[in-house]
């Protein structure tokens, strides 16, 4: 089977759905003759055309507002935001018009938007964001974040088949340094709403999505071998709609959870993950639902300073070991 | 020569309409004024549920424009809250109307999105949300959808005064004219956003100046005019239709009642309102369709008669429907999962 | 002593304001010749003249942008948001320029952000929105949202005053609804980021804010008469920065906890409240952590679909009970 | 009559400059190269954190653009990516700018945000944020406040033909126009926007057409003939200052590197390339400097001398420094409270 990278995988989803489907197009930023500033589309303009492979101004809401407008009619627009944080220039065109658009006039807006989120690249506060939270409390949306290479081809062809906006939260620290062996003849399709049981255990749950799940299973694989801790790990991967069965069978196995995400501790979104265990799992809790997540400052970009803000696989580790002997 | 007593045959119709066209445009002037005064009195009545927008003075620029999109070739529009008479003239019914403004639960919403914000691909109009502006891009995207299939048909898109200063019009006329899209774009100035002259929204002297920013052609015509914003309107769908892209028209007109029901209007002059009204749309059309010949005040009176008991009939339908019931609040926010998870501390 | 509306209340304290430091001043759409959509700012153009009282464009960005940038040079803005649903079209804006000025570039950005929140008033999706959880997860921000005439007043004075941006979300529903007895000679300040005790009881902790208080309240005195139960209510005044103090003592006290909120259940400011209270005082809860919020859905306007889509003080009641049962 | 054998007297300096302030503009012009050329060297030692970015060929823009504003007046411009030279100008310093570059402890921003994301209104130079468009309404609200306070002051903004796009580029131009504001904006004309060529930004022939929109003047120059640019920006400069408002100045350039350092620029077609080197500004200033008699190739040779020992000891200071320690990162995000929670699981 041939190894695939992260970035890879998401090329080859949209490259098969675009095969697949006349309907799907890619608009965005730099996505055609250059092939995207992380050459996620490279190729796309040659064999699929100037008509379906759009290089847009640099107009985030007219890309998202363009790309509703076509979905109504029936096509399939994937939008790339150059990177992820420039997606807070369309916040007022996704919440209000793209996610409410079924629900008050009946108008189906099947679209993606994608684009690279997340840290640990010495990105600075404007390169390195994680949107998750911005858009949870938005109903209309669903937001996926995949960890794996399986996964994020496997996500991006549900994305594109999804008949609702999704958002698309691709992790630019995993494009090449994650490689997997992906068949080639394989249909891979990962279904929108269904955690991923990353790692089995029974003291500790760590709950978390994306790039963060590589430390998770890094800090379960230290505690496993240094303190004989059996750690379970659940990635989330879609994030809304939240799949609390999942949560809630791990919590009822271990009795501990730990949430981990990269974003900002305050209003991040492992405080709806701490209510929902609250509401549905409270009396398996034998500890507090702890967070472990980035402190509440915009991102610096001076490695010591990005190191210590956001959590680090020895953040998980100490925080585990404090919950497990709670 | 003819005898001095002989009555001269009616002037060319201009813009290639027929005397029925006249007679339609007229309609759904009247039409849209008529279905306001009624909505006027439901709102007095405490009927309608939310505010009340009106396009008085303003209807021969909602229907005019309208009236010169091609609705059999597939053509669509955005309309604004001061264009019920462009819905109208796409098929928008008053009984919908009214079922929106008085909140029932057969209204094109459901009761979701209040007053006159409805409408999908499959009526010719699309629902508009409040935020002013995002409409620009999504009909650009529409626009854009016709152009990928190579299909004939032409989006049209409302922009006020005011809106023309928010972000997403420009995001949005900018790349549909990079596109070259088939879409037009209708600058309604009416003199205010709520109580903002247009002075104060832009240091233009015409909106149309606008359009050497985008590098497309634009032009101004007089919106009280009903024939003549027909006849512009068609040039640029025309235009559109042809494949030469976006084409921006200035519709002069002027907003006689307050930004809302509720608006006292205190900073528009008496004088400048009175002007207005002299100048009000459907009484200059009534004057130059009847001076002109291609029409009579009782034909006219006719249509007038029809508009009465046709919105009588459809307030006496819509007044004692129900409102819509409290669960179906619930379903189709996504098409998967259907229905929204009920609260846990759900009575009933 | 006069008795003053809740509307009255922050033009008083905007009017104080202005009248003690010339370096206040106000702009929005519609705030001069018409005193604003809701009158707010009746009479400012008037007494602070043009230069003062700035009617802008429909450019929510430039206002926000305009304000950061005379904010940086001293002058104390108080942007108007029409309908606090508009603030959407500066959340790029507030996020990435407005809230990280300071941390990024060392540039002080003393400014208010107001308008009015909320819903019941049939006002439908685009004219009832809560942003309090689209600006929680940015450090930079302060979010205030005043529930009484005495605090709208002395909020909207420690916001002008404040060093750093504030949003200030008015509730729309208590403009003409709530009167207060307030002193004309005294001026009022209320402390950012300290919580009220709207309510002493010690059987059931509700924690809220703006509108949502008076519900509270309301469900704190039919419990109390036909329950007997003893509901505390605390009214949380400031969002960011949180009161955690108030919060647990509370907590520790009654061990029982409701949050409520207008805003949608998910991704709502509750699942971080929630959080922090497992954080801090998990030892002290006899029950679950509960959040009483909005359906997950776009709000309708038809009366009945927004009744039953906005929490009532009936749905706190049932929520309370079975919280204190058990 | 002059024999003819006699040596003709230098000609008459353009724009009131004086002989010193034509070898400002030089030492400007070469300090921003140099300064960038032992940035790259840097860059491709590892030492640089985060992307580097060239102004390779737009070194008059910036330099003689920011040489018209009057510092001490108080004037504030807003630089972008690509004006290192405006910043120079406006008193940077080579060893602030290696700092930010290199992520050093006593940077401007303490490692907090990259490159030349950094100022102050005391520096002269506010600091940009990645957003492209932002910093248009945040100069017109410096600019305001300049209005507000009756101060003799001006604000300059940069915008790139690529950020023109922007919806807060529209927003803030347009807020500035209305309310007739002392700002500068320059259109900084360099063909591309990464890899998208200004005709895929929008469908205008030139950016100044632009500017009819916002109902303001505007003027093109050649952005690499440094008093040209200087010129045009003056006299925008003095047109604001006497309360007359915006100008929106087109400079028309190349960017000769790409986007960033890591761009392999395969979009830019080699003609095109060697057409812009031919015309360099720096060495077409050289040229211009030495040919008129302004200056000798001995003078600009010792210039070039200075900056050279300038640069080494700038790099042998800082190279050594140490980054910010970890603890540092939470404070200052408010004022109060000044620093932000240490998380509970916080090591050490
Ligand atoms: C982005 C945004 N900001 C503010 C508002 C509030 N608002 C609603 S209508 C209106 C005035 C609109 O004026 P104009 O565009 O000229 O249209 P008109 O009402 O004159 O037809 C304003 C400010 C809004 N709907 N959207
Ligand atoms: C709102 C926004 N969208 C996208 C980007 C990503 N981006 C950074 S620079 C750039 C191109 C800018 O082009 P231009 O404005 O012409 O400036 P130049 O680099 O040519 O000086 C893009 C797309 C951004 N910084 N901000
Ligand atoms: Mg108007
Ligand atoms: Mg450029």
């Amino acid at each position: 089977m041939p190894e695939v990278t992260y970035l890879e995988a998401i090329r080859q989803g949209m490259w098969e759905e675009m095969e697949r489907d006349e309907n799907v197009f890619i608009l965005g930023e730099d996505v055609g003759a250059y092939g995207g500033a992380f050459k996620v589309t490279d190729g796309f303009l040659e064999r699929f055309g100037a008509q379906r492979v759009i290089d847009t101004p640099i107009s985030e809401a007219a890309i998202v507002g363009a790309a509703a407008g076509a979905a109504h009619m029936g096509l399939r627009p994937i939008a790339e935001m150059q990177f992820i944080d420039f997606i807070s220039c369309a916040y007022d065109m996704l919440t209000n018009y793209v996610a409410t658009a079924r629900y008050r006039a009946g108008l189906p807006t099947p679209m993606v938007v994608r684009g690279p989120s997340g840290g640990y690249v010495r990105g600075g506060p404007f390169h390195s964001q994680n949107p998750e939270a911005a858009f949870l409390h938005t109903p209309g949306l669903k937001i996926v974040c995949p960890a794996t290479a399986r996964d994020a081809k496997g996500l991006i062809k549900a994305a594109v088949r999804d008949e609702d906006p999704v958002l698309y939260f691709e992790h630019k620290y995993l494009y090449r340094r994650i490689k997997e062996d992906l068949p080639a003849d394989e249909e891979i399709l990962t279904p929108i709403g269904k955690a991923r049981l990353a790692r089995e255990g029974h003291d500790l749950t760590i709950v978390t999505w994306s790039a963060m799940v590589f430390k998770a299973l890094e800090a379960a694989e230290q505690l496993a071998s240094e303190d004989g801790l059996s750690v379970e790990v659940i990635d989330l991967r879609t994030l809304l709609p939240m799949d609390d069965q999942a949560i809630m069978a791990s919590v009822r196995k271990t009795n501990r959870v730990l949430i981990a995400h990269e974003d900002t501790r305050t209003g991040g979104v492992a405080g709806e993950i701490t209510a929902r265990i609250n509401n549905d799992a409270f009396e398996f809790l034998d500890a507090p639902v702890k967070r472990v997540a980035a402190h509440d400052v915009p991102l610096p970009y001076a490695p010591a300073l990005e190191d210590f803000v956001l959590p680090q696989t020895d953040d998980l580790v100490a925080a585990a070991r404090w919950l497990a002997a709670y | 020569m003819a005898s001095p007593n002989s009555v001269s045959p009616p002037p060319a119709i201009p813009a290639g309409l027929s005397v029925e066209q006249l007679l339609d445009l007229y309609y759904y002037m009247r039409l849209t004024r008529s279905l306001e005064e009624r909505l006027v009195a439901l709102y007095r009545q405490a009927k309608v549920v939310g505010g009340l927008f009106r396009s008085l003075g303003q209807e021969a620029d909602a229907v005019g424009s309208a009236y010169a999109i091609d609705q059999d070739k597939g053509d669509i529009l955005s309309p604004l809250i001061r264009n019920l008479g462009s819905m109208l003239v796409c098929g928008a019914t008053p009984v919908e109307v009214l079922r929106q403004y008085m909140a029932k639960a057969e209204s094109p919403t459901h009761g979701r999105d209040l007053n006159i914000h409805y409408g999908t691909p499959q009526q010719g109009f699309i629902g508009q949300i409040s935020h002013l502006g995002d409409m620009v891009p999504v009909m650009g995207g529409i626009a854009l959808s016709f152009k990928m299939r190579g299909e004939d048909r032409v989006a049209l898109v409302y922009v006020g005064d005011g809106a023309m200063s928010t972000g997403t019009f420009h995001e949005g006329i900018n790349f549909a004219a990079v596109q070259r899209l088939p879409l037009v774009v209708i600058a309604e100035n009416n003199g205010y956003a709520f109580s903002t002259p247009t002075a104060k929204q832009s240091a233009v002297k015409h909106l149309t100046d606008k359009a050497a920013a985008y590098g497309i052609p634009s032009v101004r015509a007089d919106g009280n005019d009903v024939l003549a914003v027909y006849e512009v309107t068609r040039r640029a769908v025309d235009r559109a239709r042809s494949g030469e892209g976006v084409t921006l028209i200035e519709l002069e007109t002027y907003r006689r009642k307050g930004h809302a029901e509720h608006d006292d209007q205190s900073y528009q002059s008496a004088e400048e309102m009175e002007r207005w009204e002299a100048d009000d749309p459907i009484d200059r059309y009534i004057r130059q369709l009847t001076t002109s010949g291609w029409s009579t005040p009782a034909a006219l009176a006719d249509i007038d008669r029809r508009i009465a008991d046709e919105l009588a009939a459809a307030v006496a339908l819509v007044e004692p429907e129900a409102g819509p019931g409290a669960g179906t609040a619930l379903s189709g926010v996504c098409l998967d999962p259907p229905e929204a998870e009920r609260e846990w501390y759900d009575r009933g």
